[in-house]
């Protein structure tokens, strides 16, 4: 394990932007998102969770496909190329890399997203052990430990002091390049400080969210639950729960015709939306409460069911501080984890 | 998919000098959609037009763009062409490459690259252009004439001459209104009754015309060509047809409180009256507030007079509903109400008139039986003063009076003086005036001759206040030209009060969706080139109720907006422009806001069941409905729809969009 | 406010008790104390009603829907959820008869953004005593000064008035909310060149996600289909591609609540990314006042909206065009 | 916008909407008089100012456009009696909020003029490519995509 | 037009907020003026005047006090122009220019007759000081 202090992470992020692009949460009018890292950016060491998630980095909200050219009456196509920047994607939290192996599942399973796979193959991830747990924080329930993330790197930030430990070979290669910069460090400090903040986990308000209730067996029972009319009720079908959830892997496909040709490209859809997979018959949820169910029936029931129990959620708590109307995945495990209907 | 020609019309060297034709239609080649391009001399020539009909044949076009001079010039040339071929006119779109492009460019390859632009441009919205199909409603050959007096009167007369049925619906119980009242005409001298009554009668024996006097619209429904209007008539407790005007009851009648208002109030008339002798109808009229018996249930002096038996006491308002083709409205005015102005003591002092009591007691006919006397003592009044622009040009925010000039005055006091001039040469007349206006044949001619001929004493200035001594009137006034503030000891006063719309002007204006300008005055359609319509298809406009006006004007505008009348009554059907609004039901969220900036009243909201995909079954919704018959087609609701469910034909936002697009490209 | 809060609960009991109403809107109980979640209630899940300084949701919205359904809704408004209502009716939105209207005091309402902006992390509870929130987090008690966690919409309050509503519930004790002067942001970017305010926009809605929040929660916006989300508008866009898209989004969509807009400042509470959109239709709303002269969006049913009127004498578009300073 | 390579001068695309009562009218009496203003002004028709929807003018500049002019009847003379005066208030307020925007101002214009006025549509159409030509180009309101 | 005199018509203007360009010259304030014989320049020539720039004129004028401020002008203005809200900023001027008012609080004692009814001090305090 090495160490930094951190008053020298500056140093660090100039170290690596020099081989790489890379890739940190930055404040940019009040808010803190994964930007791209520049002398100048205001680097936020301290924000637990950016507004959106790390997988921004590997499934854009736009992504161009493939170009039409139009010359006189002839067309060419010409898809377009894969991103090949190689990145390191750095101070991601638990949850969040939780997310990618959700992520994961769905695009590199076969047929493999090559869009996906591309930017996977050339990022590498550097967690970041969280220290100040917010109440809505639930990452615990979904079997992630906030104090020891995954990644290609894992760092701990502990009494000014930034802990650095390299998990996979990506995460060797990129600790070679900065590895004059670091010293060794100290496990046992390391160690303290986890226990703390899995002591704070455990008494969180959401870390007693019962799972067991949602086992694919119960797909009808919960399908048909009278409750989703009344969760549903109050939802805008907006977007903005789906698009800062971490685990959301829905686009859609549109052209664009720029007067020159057509671009292809895909876009973050939200099955919360009136227009989400539209048939050429019309829509095949026409209200709120269907679009409502499916996108919890899909993290708690269909996913797990198809990917050996792994629910497509994560626990980040987004949803739970950003959704307009305050309706969240938390309140609906609870809802309908209830034994009885209320 | 669309199947495109494009015809480059050379227009002899007015296009091809300066543009290469040729080029431009090589490169339209290139356009998709685009199955033909072809160049030519003369594309509005008969030569040309034979090509282009050839062409859409040989070539199966469904449409065609022809890049030539304005559309304004030839689109209804090509349009026509496009029809012999087959296509819907509607299929053809113009580039304009002269007046747009050759005409004011030097350098052939800047104004060839533009001509292609323009020629893109007109190919792309063509892309998107929709055949449209010209409506076409009926027209009842029927108009419905608001209000009796001259105008309304002249109005009726020329389209019944034409041929038409027509209805003149009059408030009041006769026919005849201000000109009736009026004792001599300007600048003639001739008196208003011997014109006017010959014409009354005329539109009362005209077999096309059907009076309704003593009759109110109430409403009035439809658009033009199409109306059907309410019309109250109300009862006059007398029987119409059996009245033979006699008037032995207008005298018996024991009421006397209710105040002529044929004499502007001068004197009172019993509540069974005919308004004058020349009332056409010549029938009595029973005024339910003043009658005995319709108060007491007793007296009935009237009846028992009545040889012909027509007093009916259970007579009852009756509804009549009809329908028009047309309607005009010619509601006229009346004199502002003068309380307000307490300097010249009109309310107080019973010899301060209005120049139209004056009119009443001038007239032989009238309360004095001609004899000028003046009201408080009946003596005969040895001087007169004339007040002009009283209520006129008042300042807009002014508490008072009217922003705008009345017109007439200048010229009826200048009629005034020279009558009573003449007629009593011991007066001694005086007139203040701020400006005198004459404009009209013989108008400046007649005025002089009150100065130079006639003696009227004509002062620039104003009169500040008119107070009583003894029975004398001081009139306290400046006198401009001389510098000096002068008091004229006057017997009476005469005001040239201000005119405004008739009050019920702005009621029917709002049953007819007809708009009115702040004065209530109706709007014109245009105001130099449309002055006889209203903004609301279908709906015109004579005499004082767009604007004062004098007799002469009155009857001019009257006979013109017959002619439009006659004009649209000739028609049997209505051919609508295609290129109206149309509302998309589906998106339409019935929030009105197309509804509020529609200028012709075109839009409609209505309960209509709402099928559709995503529609549930049975789903009824307020939605817009664009009636193509009113619309012109100028697109104002379209912005104003935050949906995007309104869009006007011909002109489609992704029209406007494509040409947009292939500008910019 | 508790006092209004029993005072409310006591009211809808009664309503739906003597039948006047069959269901109450209004905002219910969450995990924490600042998760309200709007709700449709009926007599026996009037156990988790709640109305505290988290009630900042406009219910209004709500109703468009509701009124398609049977029976008359008691809905509980405050005195700025009124404009909102009110200019629902005007563009025949919800059915006035179909709705039970009560008027409920506000003393402003809270932004757990602020108190989040302040540092205070793992809220659990918030307790309001006086001018004070007493905050409860995981990591110990904290405080902070009310007036210093009101909503924006709240700093510039509108008033007290109701200006629709079939009974008014208040306490009758006098208090003061807001007093900011709601166009000053506005004047402050005015007064900067195009250059930063340019930056400064660029900046903000580079952010948005097109998430729709602002439009779905806006009682403006009540289209059925929205011109963004119809393909057959010919500017259908799901996600923002570049930057024009985020400019383009956002103009026409304060442009299309111009004059409508009764500056309910819902946008800005909901948007996940912390945009202030209120600037942008507040821009309009001083634009219109200035221009065309004062007006409130639902003061009244009578006033034609600004963008539906017009007068011979309004300003030319060359006021804007020919205003001083750098291009 | 078009760079001419000939010259290398940079050539703005201008669109101008024009009403087809008055203005379109107003261009044509420019063109028979023979009035010449730069090639690179391009009018589209439409049947009164009050038919320009804020959202064409938006989408001109993402195509490219570097200036957007509109003209229609003067105040008052509407073939529609009423249109331009909602098209001056819906222009006002967009162009205030593209200002607002920090997006150059000049780069939009209402003109009034009537079909009488070939001379002014001349000099109006001369004046705004030169501003335009002044002001560069739009890179403030583009849409990237549309320039490649 | 002089300049100076510019000058003093834009300040009669504004501290009048009188616009004597809506005058239309009809002399209605002069014919209804209770003190026009002793007046030297009369209503209607004082809005011209003001229009024209003529103000020294008509400061140095004794018309300006003889204007009984009664307001009839204003009252009975068809155009609303209040041509003695311009005498009234008129003396404002002199006053001004002098540095004093033309009648103090202090010199009414000596002036004082007991037959002037009270509304008359009044309305002179309005004319003679500011």
């Amino acid at each position: 394990m090495l160490k930094l202090s951190l008053n020298r992470v500056g140093d660090l992020f100039a170290k690596i932007a020099e081989a790489q692009a890379l890739y940190l949460p930055v404040e940019k009018a009040g808010q803190v998102d994964y930007d791209k890292w520049t002398a100048d950016a205001k680097v936020s060491m301290d924000h637990l969770n950016t507004a959106k998630s790390a997988k921004d980095l590997f499934f854009p909200q736009v992504e161009r496909m493939v170009d039409f050219k139009m010359e006189g009456k002839n067309i060419e196509i010409k898809p377009h190329a894969l991103s090949d920047e190689k990145f390191v994607l750095f101070g991601v939290r638990a949850c969040d890399m939780k997310s990618m192996e959700v992520l994961d599942k769905v695009f590199l399973a076969e047929p493999v997203d090559s869009f996906y796979a591309a930017r996977r193959m050339n990022g590498t991830v550097v967690t970041m052990a969280c220290s100040e747990p917010e109440e809505s924080c639930f990452c615990n329930v979904f079997g992630v430990d906030a104090a020891e993330p995954a990644g290609d790197v894992v760092t701990w930030k502990v009494d000014g002091e930034l802990y650095w430990k390299a998990l996979t070979e990506k995460g060797e290669a990129l600790t070679e390049q900065i590895k004059a910069l670091m010293e060794d460090g100290d496990e046992a400090k390391v160690e303290e400080s986890k226990a703390a903040v899995r002591e704070i986990m455990g008494k969180l308000p959401l870390a007693n969210l019962n799972l067991a209730p949602f086992q694919p067996e119960k797909l009808n029972e919960m399908f048909n639950s009278p409750k989703w009319a009344k969760l549903s009720e109050a939802c805008l079908g907006c977007g903005t729960c789906t698009f800062v959830c971490p685990t959301c892997q829905c686009y859609d496909i549109r052209d664009y015709d720029t007067g020159h040709g057509i671009q292809r490209f895909r876009c973050w859809d939200s099955c919360m939306y009136s227009d989400f997979t539209m048939m050429a018959h019309g829509t095949n949820r026409p209200d709120q409460m269907q679009r409502f169910r499916q996108r919890f029936m899909h993290k708690l029931i269909y996913f797990p069911s198809n990917n050996d129990g792994m629910y497509s959620c994560v626990g980040c708590g987004r949803c739970v501080s950003k959704c307009p109307i305050s309706m969240n995945i938390a309140k609906v495990i609870k809802a309908l984890g209830e034994d009885k209907d209320e | 998919m669309q199947r495109i020609g494009v015809f480059v019309c050379w227009c002899g060297s007015n296009i091809a000098a300066t543009v290469d034709v040729a080029a431009v239609a090589e490169a339209m080649k290139n356009e998709p959609g685009v199955v033909y391009t072809t160049d030519y001399q003369y594309m509005c020539s008969e030569g040309g037009q034979s090509r282009i009909k050839q062409a859409i044949k040989d070539y199966n076009l469904t449409g065609i763009v022809v890049c030539s001079c304005s559309p304004r010039m030839h689109e209804a040339t090509f349009r026509k062409t496009a029809v012999a071929a087959g296509l819907n006119p509607y299929m053809v779109e113009i580039a304009n490459i002269r007046e747009h492009c050759s005409w004011i460019h030097k350098d052939k390859e800047e104004a060839t690259e533009k001509a292609v632009i323009l020629a893109r441009t007109a190919v792309a919205k063509l892309m998107l252009n929709a055949p449209l199909t010209s409506g076409t409603s009926p027209v009842i050959k029927r108009a419905l004439v608001i209000g009796g007096g001259i105008a309304g009167i002249q109005t009726a007369l020329d389209i019944a001459d034409a041929g038409y049925e027509v209805d003149i619906v009059e408030k009041r119980p006769t026919i005849g209104g201000r000109m009736a009242q009026l004792d001599k005409t300007f600048p003639t001298l001739d008196c208003a009754a011997c014109i006017l009554t010959p014409k009354m009668v005329d539109a009362a024996s005209n077999e096309k015309i059907t009076l309704y006097t003593y009759s109110e619209v109430e409403s009035v429904k439809g658009f033009v060509g199409n109306f059907s209007a309410k019309i109250r008539k109300k009862a006059r407790f007398v029987d119409a047809t059996k009245c033979t005007g006699c008037a032995v009851c207008t005298e018996k009648c024991p009421s006397r409180k209710a105040k002529n208002e044929f004499n502007m109030g001068l004197n009172n008339r019993g509540a069974i009256y005919i308004p004058f002798a020349q009332a056409i109808p010549n029938v009595a009229t029973i005024d339910p507030e003043y009658c005995i018996h319709a108060k007491t249930g007793k007296c009935g002096i009237c009846q028992k007079n009545c040889s012909a038996g027509a007093i009916d006491f259970d007579q009852k308002d009756e509804i009549i509903e009809r329908e028009y083709g047309a309607i005009v409205m010619a509601t006229g005015f009346q004199p502002i109400k003068l309380d307000n102005f307490e300097e010249f003591g009109y309310a107080q002092y019973p010899d301060v008139v209005t120049s139209l009591e004056f009119e009443r007691l001038m007239n032989a006919a009238g309360p004095t039986k001609g004899t000028l006397l003046r009201p408080s003592d009946l003596s005969h009044p040895k001087t007169l003063v004339f007040v002009q622009c009283v209520g006129s040009r008042c300042s807009a925010d002014a508490k008072d009076g009217k922003p705008y000039c009345s017109k007439i005055c200048c010229m009826y006091t200048a009629k005034h003086a020279m009558l009573v001039r003449e007629k009593y040469p011991d007066t001694d007349v005086h007139v203040f005036y701020i400006d005198v206006r004459t404009p009209g044949k013989n108008f400046d001619e007649f005025q002089r001759r009150a100065v130079e001929q006639y003696g009227v004493d004509y002062i620039k200035g104003m009169v500040g206040k008119v107070t009583k001594k003894g029975d004398k009137l001081m009139v306290q006034g400046s006198d401009l030209l001389n510098n000096e503030q002068i008091t004229i000891a006057a017997d009476m006063v005469i005001l040239a009060t201000a005119i405004e719309p008739d009050p019920s002007a702005k009621q029917i204006a709002s049953l007819l969706t007809a708009s009115i300008d702040t004065n209530n005055w109706m709007t014109e359609a245009h105001a130099k080139l449309r002055p006889v319509e209203s903004p609301t298809a279908g709906v015109f406009l004579s005499g004082v109720c767009q604007g004062p006006k004098d007799v002469p004007e009155t009857v001019a505008q009257a006979s013109a907006a017959a002619s439009k009348v006659i004009g649209l009554l000739s028609k049997d059907h209505m051919v609508t422009n295609p290129c109206v609004a149309q509302s998309n039901e589906l998106l339409c969220n019935g929030c009105t806001t197309c509804e509020k900036v529609c200028p012709y009243g075109a839009i409609e909201y209505k309960d209509k069941p709402i099928v559709g995909p995503g529609v549930p079954r049975g789903t009824i919704r307020r939605v817009a409905e664009v009636n193509p018959a009113i619309c012109q087609g100028c697109g104002a609701c379209t912005v104003a729809c935050p949906s995007g469910a309104m869009d006007l034909k011909g002109f489609t936002n992704r029209q406007i969009m494509a040409e947009v697009d292939a500008i910019c490209k | 406010m508790q006092r209004v809060a029993e005072m409310m609960l006591e009211r809808a009991k009664a309503l739906l008790a003597d039948g006047t109403v069959n269901r109450v809107v209004g905002w219910e109980m969450g995990e924490f104390f600042y998760d309200l979640t709007p709700a449709v209630f009926t007599a026996d899940g009037l156990d988790k009603f709640v109305y505290n300084g988290f009630s900042g949701a406009n219910l209004s919205k709500y109703m468009i829907k509701e009124c398609a359904k049977d029976g008359k809704a008691l809905v509980f408004l405050k005195p700025c959820d009124t404009y909102s209502f009110n200019q629902l009716i005007n563009e025949h939105r919800v059915d006035r008869e179909k709705v039970y209207i009560i008027g409920v005091e506000c003393r402003g309402m809270i932004d757990i953004r602020k108190i989040r902006d302040m540092g205070i992390k793992g809220v659990t509870a918030i307790r309001e005593e006086g001018e004070e929130l007493i905050i409860d987090t995981i990591y110990g008690e904290k405080k902070c000064a009310r007036k210093d966690a009101l909503l924006e919409k709240c700093l510039c309050c509108k008033g007290q008035e109701f200006v629709v509503y079939d009974e008014l519930l208040t306490t009758g004790e006098a208090f003061t909310v807001g007093g900011n002067n709601r166009f000053a942001k506005v004047a402050e970017l005015e007064a900067m060149t195009p250059g930063e305010r340019f930056a400064f926009w660029r900046n903000e809605l580079s952010k948005c996600i097109r998430c729709n929040a602002c439009r779905n929660v806006c009682p403006a916006c009540s289209c059925l289909q929205c011109v963004f989300d119809n393909p057959k508008s010919g500017i259908a866009s799901k996600a923002n591609a570049d930057d024009f898209e985020e400019n383009m989004f956002h103009i026409i969509r304060a442009f299309h609540v111009a004059g409508r807009c009764t500056d309910c400042g819902e946008c800005s509470r909901v948007c996940p990314q912390g945009i202030p959109l209120h600037l942008l239709n507040r821009k309009f709303i001083k634009d219109v006042n200035e221009f065309y002269g004062e007006f409130q969006a639902g003061a009244d049913n009578t006033t034609k909206y600004p963008l539906t009127n017009f007068t011979k004498e309004d300003v030319e578009p060359s006021i804007v065009t020919n205003r001083g300073g750098e291009n | 916008m078009q760079v001419n390579e000939k010259k290398g001068e940079f050539k703005p695309t201008i669109v101008a909407f024009c009403c087809n009562w008055c203005s379109y009218a107003g261009a044509d009496l420019a063109g028979t008089s023979r009035l010449s203003y730069p090639a690179n002004v391009k009018i589209i028709r439409v049947p009164c100012s009050c038919r320009v929807n804020p959202m064409f003018i938006l989408r001109a500049f993402q195509r490219g456009a570097d200036g957007v002019i509109l003209c229609g009847c003067h105040p008052g003379d509407c073939h529609y009696s009423t249109g331009n005066y909602y098209a001056r208030r819906r222009m006002t307020m967009l162009f205030s909020m593209l200002d607002y925007l920090g997006i150059d101002r000049k780069r939009t214009r209402v003109e009034w003029v009537s079909a009488a006025e070939g001379t002014k549509f001349a000099a109006v159409m001369n004046d705004f490519a030169q501003t335009i030509t002044e002001l560069g180009e739009n890179v403030k309101l583009g849409d990237l995509r549309c320039k490649e | 037009m002089h300049d100076t005199n510019k000058d003093m018509a834009e300040q009669v203007i504004r501290m009048s907020g009188v616009n004597p360009r809506k005058c239309m010259k009809c002399g209605k304030c002069s014919g209804t003026c209770p003190a026009y014989d002793e007046m030297e320049y009369h209503p209607h020539q004082f809005v011209a005047m003001v229009e024209k720039g003529r103000i020294e004129e008509l400061m140095a004028s004794k018309s300006l006090y003889k204007c009984l401020s009664c307001f009839a002008c204003v009252e009975r203005c068809p155009r609303n122009v209040e041509p003695a809200k311009l005498v009234e900023a008129v003396r404002l001027l002199v006053i001004r220019q002098q540095g004093k008012n033309y009648l103090k609080a202090e010199d009414l004692p000596a002036l004082l007759d007991e037959k002037i009814p009270q509304q008359a001090l009044v309305s002179a305090m309005r004319k003679y000081s500011k």
